[in-house]
């Protein structure tokens, strides 16, 4: 008897001790944003979204081959001769222009790996978080600068110079073959007639 | 005011007491459950709603309602129909036809039985048996466990209810709650205190403290949720339920600890007496004061709500047979002989 | 505590040569190399003497080994009263890939166990319930051989494949 | 209805399926319960509904350290413990040295994660049994943990911060203050847990004597973590088998005490991970005073990692208990066998050990005192 009252006692007061804590808390401070009337401030250096600097991309393709959920397609086309691509703001030649340069930000895991080996700091994750979509196509960013034209005039121009390239060393292959071939002729005619004469001469 | 419109037509006069009640369970709800969702959200160090409607989302609770009316009303296919519709309505009739003998004011009670008290409690039971309807009619084994628990709680705990409220009947003489509120006026406690039986008879605070701990039980609140709580039954009877015929079985829950909570008022904390005797007295202060010590029983309810967790089954029904039961019956005892004596 | 090679020269003790082997990689981890069908008095005698008393079974992997068409279990043990561990190793060709059962031994095994044969395909006899763990019960093949190829359709779902 | 339950079992038993989508399993896990009245007469835990194919993933990758981001996706309320394990296994493959200041940085990292985890586990032990405020409460906490995480790593919930004898990033010039504000301020919130939930006479009526697990029974079924030491065994990795540099450190190992009840119940094991926390701010505190201001933490990370023939096993204490990678290196640049051995897998296979005869409601605080996350179990 005496303990079942010392039990309801112990059970009261730790029911009010907990209803005190819960009423100091009611009457503190409270701790929610209203969403999208207030923003949380995300560090420096918040892993939201990629972001690809295109001007300074070289086209190494270092960070579609670091990512493990294969989201980053990068196609490249080589410059061709007469035009200079310039340089990259930390220096490196850029020798190929890109004619595609997609994320997917649907399959990213914003893991940063992809971040690490770029060799020009190109490619970096940015603090924006708001970038949901209704259709997931949307959410493929395509970094690459160059208008369709323009794309399909640098593929052109590096097909025909890759032809010419290919037409030049046929050519040269060929003049060299033709040199090789005529010095053998030489040769032959010069041992020809070296031996014509040896006949003479015997004769 | 009743005589007045039973004056005019005997039908009207059933509208208007009809319709009085249900006004008050009507706007108590959407504030209450508004309310609820506010005190939840500040003890959490949450806001709760804050947007529909401006300040502090006040509107919150009718933009809920209209969306529950467009929601629609799905029926497991193999449920007894006819019973799973029927049971949010009968769980709501339950506790609204309750409503009828709470004196709301020194001029406006629904109807002045003379066994009002008798009347409320085996009207309330009617909750119990929509409960076993709604859980057995879903066919889904959740609501069955929820529908019999809550069944095997409310027929255990409506006995040291019943007991408690035996209690003030006792001191009162009377079964009609207008009387037994009419008993509690004045200030003549110590020359200040209210004529409160709260603070007539010691062993009536023990009948209080009963009583509040089973109304809890009663009304499914913290820590005696069981028949719908949440992380083991997923919502015990509800779960079926959805649209219109869920927010019935809300709007029926809400009803009833309003009703219970009222009641606690009437019988122990004076009805629509005023604390201060004469001074703001009359009907329409009786009905603010009334409203105010229900309310203030529900906010606690909501208090503890969002402090405790919940006991088992078993603890429960322990708690209620061997510790309630005996409490009340003796209390029941003792407060005669305290009757005989003094 | 013992070191791995004295608890293989115990255990060698015990049972005799046949059927044991000690080796370990270029780096990491040596491990004792039991027969398959050796395991389990092996296991008993391992939890069970004095001087072993490995009460925990902390790890069980199965593993297929394609070059030499055979699968493996790995059994990595560990003692909390005499802090020492060590590794045991069942290699069993992969068109007769019975194991016997541990789970009477350490209870830890029965899931694990599962596991394996859910994943690499061995089979361990005298299991309770020899049922896979994580796919289904009517999945085609064990994707943790290396010569997997998932199927295309399951149930009419298409896998992704 | 009756027609039903009786064509299940052939008697008056009734199956119930708790889950895969119920409140109270902790993600997807589907329980099949035997019911005789609320009294459950058997339990099948039946996982495999977040089974991502981690090894398989493992083994594919072209690179041991693409395998880094998806170990934090196995234990995703205790990412950076899952990464520590990873990458001390392969540095002792490698035989690599790790800066001292790294290994500092480390300690507080997954310290910290284990404080982040426990709030979670306890919360949401809380919230199963009703308890609803304490929950929010831990999670305010554990925000202001992910807040500090955030600004070091840039994520708040999966990190891959940590890299091979490395870090990803250097920790930011006010980590220090900033981490040691936290510490001070948390101290007094686990007081305010104890007076809210721990000894309230509610919850301990509902986890005292319930799902007690013996000592022998706990070592047959290799429990490892706070369920191992919520039956008394004294028994922490951080301790018995060192690993980083925690034999640097002073701190204590609970244990569970039978306090209110039983030893190995509900209560010992909540208990444990809340004593636990006072324990890593301890640890934390320590690290703090001594982490070195200086060092490159990229400096020792490998270009390429192609550890010699072999494999190991290697265990960590993460939150939930003992993590092993047991991995098999080829030669080739790519592990040829990497297996999780998850707590959270083997806490749960006991679970029909020690949840016969008990209730529904027993069943739900079983199941969140042994704090399993499906992440884990499944892979």
């Amino acid at each position: 008897m005496l303990n079942a009252v010392k039990q309801s006692w112990l059970t009261f007061r730790s029911i009010f001790t907990g209803m005190g804590v819960t009423i100091r808390h009611f009457f503190g401070p409270t701790v929610t944003l209203q969403y999208p009337d207030e923003k949380m401030e995300l560090p420096k250096g918040a892993r939201a979204r990629l972001y690809v600097n295109i001007d300074d991309c070289i086209g190494c393709n270092l960070c579609a081959r670091a990512c493990p959920v294969n989201c980053i397609d990068i196609e490249t086309v080589a410059s061709t001769q007469d035009v200079d691509l310039g340089k990259t703001s930390t220096g490196n030649p850029k020798r190929f222009w890109l004619t595609r340069f997609d994320i997917d930000m649907a399959k990213c895991m914003y893991c940063d790996l992809c971040v690490h080996p770029c060799p020009t700091n190109c490619i970096y994750m940015v603090s924006e978080y708001e970038y949901s979509e209704y259709d997931r196509s949307n959410l493929v960013y395509h970094f690459s600068n160059l208008e369709p034209e323009m794309v399909a005039e640098v593929k052109d121009k590096a097909e025909k110079e890759a032809e010419q390239k290919k037409r030049e060393r046929e050519e040269m292959m060929r003049k060299k073959a033709e040199e090789k071939a005529q010095k053998e002729l030489e040769a032959k005619k010069k041992a020809e007639e070296e031996s014509n004469d040896k006949e003479k001469g015997e004769e | 005011m009743t005589e007045y419109v039973s004056h005019i037509h005997p039908v009207a006069a059933i509208l208007v007491h009809a319709a009085i009640p249900l006004t008050i369970i009507l706007v108590y709800a959407l504030v209450a459950i508004w309310g609820e969702r506010k005190i939840a959200g500040f003890i959490q160090d949450r806001l709760g709603p804050m947007r529909v409607g401006g300040w502090h989302g006040w509107a919150q609770s009718i933009a809920d309602l209209l969306k529950l009316i467009q929601k629609e009303d799905i029926i497991p296919t193999d449920a007894s129909r006819f019973l799973f519709k029927f049971a949010p309505f009968m769980m709501f009739a339950a506790s609204y036809a309750a409503f009828a003998v709470i004196p709301f004011s020194s001029a406006y009670v629904g109807s002045m039985v003379n066994i009002g008290v008798f009347y409320l409690l085996a009207v309330t039971s009617l909750l119990t048996l929509s409960i076993i309807m709604a859980g057995w009619a879903s066919n889904n084994k959740w609501s069955l466990l929820g529908g019999m628990r809550s069944a095997a709680q409310m027929v255990s705990y409506e006995v040291p209810t019943i007991a408690s409220v035996l209690t003030v009947v006792l001191v009162a003489g009377s079964l009609n709650l207008m009387t037994v509120t009419e008993m509690q006026s004045g200030n003549d406690i110590l020359g200040f205190l209210p004529n409160w039986f709260i603070f007539q008879n010691p062993f009536l605070i023990v009948a209080f403290i009963i009583f509040f701990i089973s109304i809890l039980a009663e009304s499914h609140r913290v820590p005696f949720d069981l028949p719908e709580s949440e992380s083991e039954l997923v919502a015990g009877y509800q779960t079926e339920y959805s649209g219109m015929r869920w927010a019935m079985f809300m709007l029926a829950e809400y009803a009833d600890m309003l009703l219970l909570s009222l009641l606690g008022a009437t019988l122990f904390f004076g009805g629509w007496n005023s604390p201060f005797g004469d001074f703001m007295a009359g009907p329409l202060w009786g009905f603010f004061w009334f409203m105010l010590k229900g309310l203030s029983l529900v906010i606690v309810m909501m208090w503890i709500r969002w402090t405790l967790p919940r006991y088992r089954v078993d603890q429960l029904m322990h708690i209620c047979w061997s510790i309630l039961i005996p409490l009340s019956f003796v209390n029941l005892v003792l407060t005669a002989l305290w009757e005989v004596i003094f | 505590m013992m070191q791995p090679e004295e608890i293989f020269e115990y255990v060698k003790e015990e049972f005799g040569e046949e059927g044991f082997s000690f080796s370990s990689g270029d780096i990491g981890d040596s491990w004792i190399q039991v027969e398959a069908g050796m395991i389990k008095t092996v296991s008993k005698f391992l939890r069970d003497d004095p001087k072993m008393r490995f009460n925990t079974l902390m790890c069980l992997s199965g593993v297929h080994y394609p070059k030499e068409e055979e699968l493996g279990v790995t059994y990595n043990l560990h003692s909390t009263e005499l802090k020492q561990t060590v590794a045991l190793k069942v290699r069993v060709p992969i068109e007769n890939p019975n194991v016997p059962s541990i789970e009477a031994i350490w209870k830890t095994a029965d899931w694990h166990e599962r596991e394996a044969y859910d994943m690499v395909g061995l089979i361990f006899e005298d299991h309770p319930n020899h049922k896979r763990i994580l796919l289904p019960d009517d999945w085609e093949g064990h994707p943790l051989r290396k010569d997997y190829v998932q199927q295309d359709f399951y149930r009419g779902i298409t896998t992704g494949a | 209805m009756l027609e039903v339950i009786s064509k299940e079992t052939g008697n008056k038993e009734m199956v119930i399926n708790m889950g895969p989508q119920h409140p109270s399993t902790h993600g997807v896990l589907r329980l099949e319960l035997v019911l005789d009245g609320e009294i459950i007469t058997k339990v099948r835990p039946n996982i495999g509904y977040l089974h991502r194919c981690f090894e398989k993933y493992a083994e594919q990758m072209d690179d041991y350290a693409k395998v880094i981001p998806y170990t934090d996706r196995m234990d995703y309320v205790s990412a950076i413990n899952q990464e520590h394990g990873y990458v001390i296994a392969l540095e002792r493959m490698l035989e690599l040295e790790v800066p001292e200041r790294v290994e500092y940085i480390r300690v507080i990292m997954a310290e910290m994660q284990r404080i982040a985890s426990h709030l979670l586990g306890i919360g949401a032990f809380g919230l199963d049994l009703g308890a609803f405020s304490p929950f929010l409460y831990l999670f305010t906490e554990r925000e202001k943990i992910l807040d500090i995480f955030e600004r070091v790593t840039g994520a708040r919930l999966l990190y891959n911060y940590f890299a091979v004898a490395g870090l990803m990033r250097d920790v930011h010039p006010e980590f220090k203050t900033d981490t040691a504000e936290f510490v001070k301020t948390f101290r007094p919130k686990i007081k305010e847990l104890n007076d809210l939930l721990s000894y309230n006479k509610i919850f301990i009526k509902r986890t005292a004597n319930i799902g007690v697990l013996p000592e022998k029974v706990a070592l047959n079924y290799a429990a490892s973590g706070p369920v191992l030491r919520g039956s008394g065994v004294e028994w922490d990795l951080r301790k018995n088998d060192p690993y980083s540099i925690y034999d640097k450190f002073d701190f204590e190992i609970p244990v569970g005490t039978g306090e209110v009840g039983t030893l190995g119940d509900c209560w010992d094991r909540y208990m444990v991970r809340v004593k636990e926390m006072e324990q890593s701010l301890r640890i934390i505190e320590q690290a703090l005073d001594g982490m070195p201001d200086e060092g490159d933490v990229m400096e020792a990370i490998p270009k390429r990692i192609r550890p010699k023939e072999g494999e190991i096993y290697v265990r960590t204490e993460t939150p939930r208990g003992e993590l092993g990678y047991y991995i098999i290196s080829d030669k080739s640049a790519s592990p040829f066998r990497v297996k999780a051995r998850a707590p959270s897998f083997v806490h749960l296979s006991m679970l029909p050990a020690i949840s016969k005869g008990s209730l529904i409601a027993d069943m739900v605080a079983i199941v969140g005192s042994i704090d399993i996350v499906l992440g884990e179990v499944d892979r």
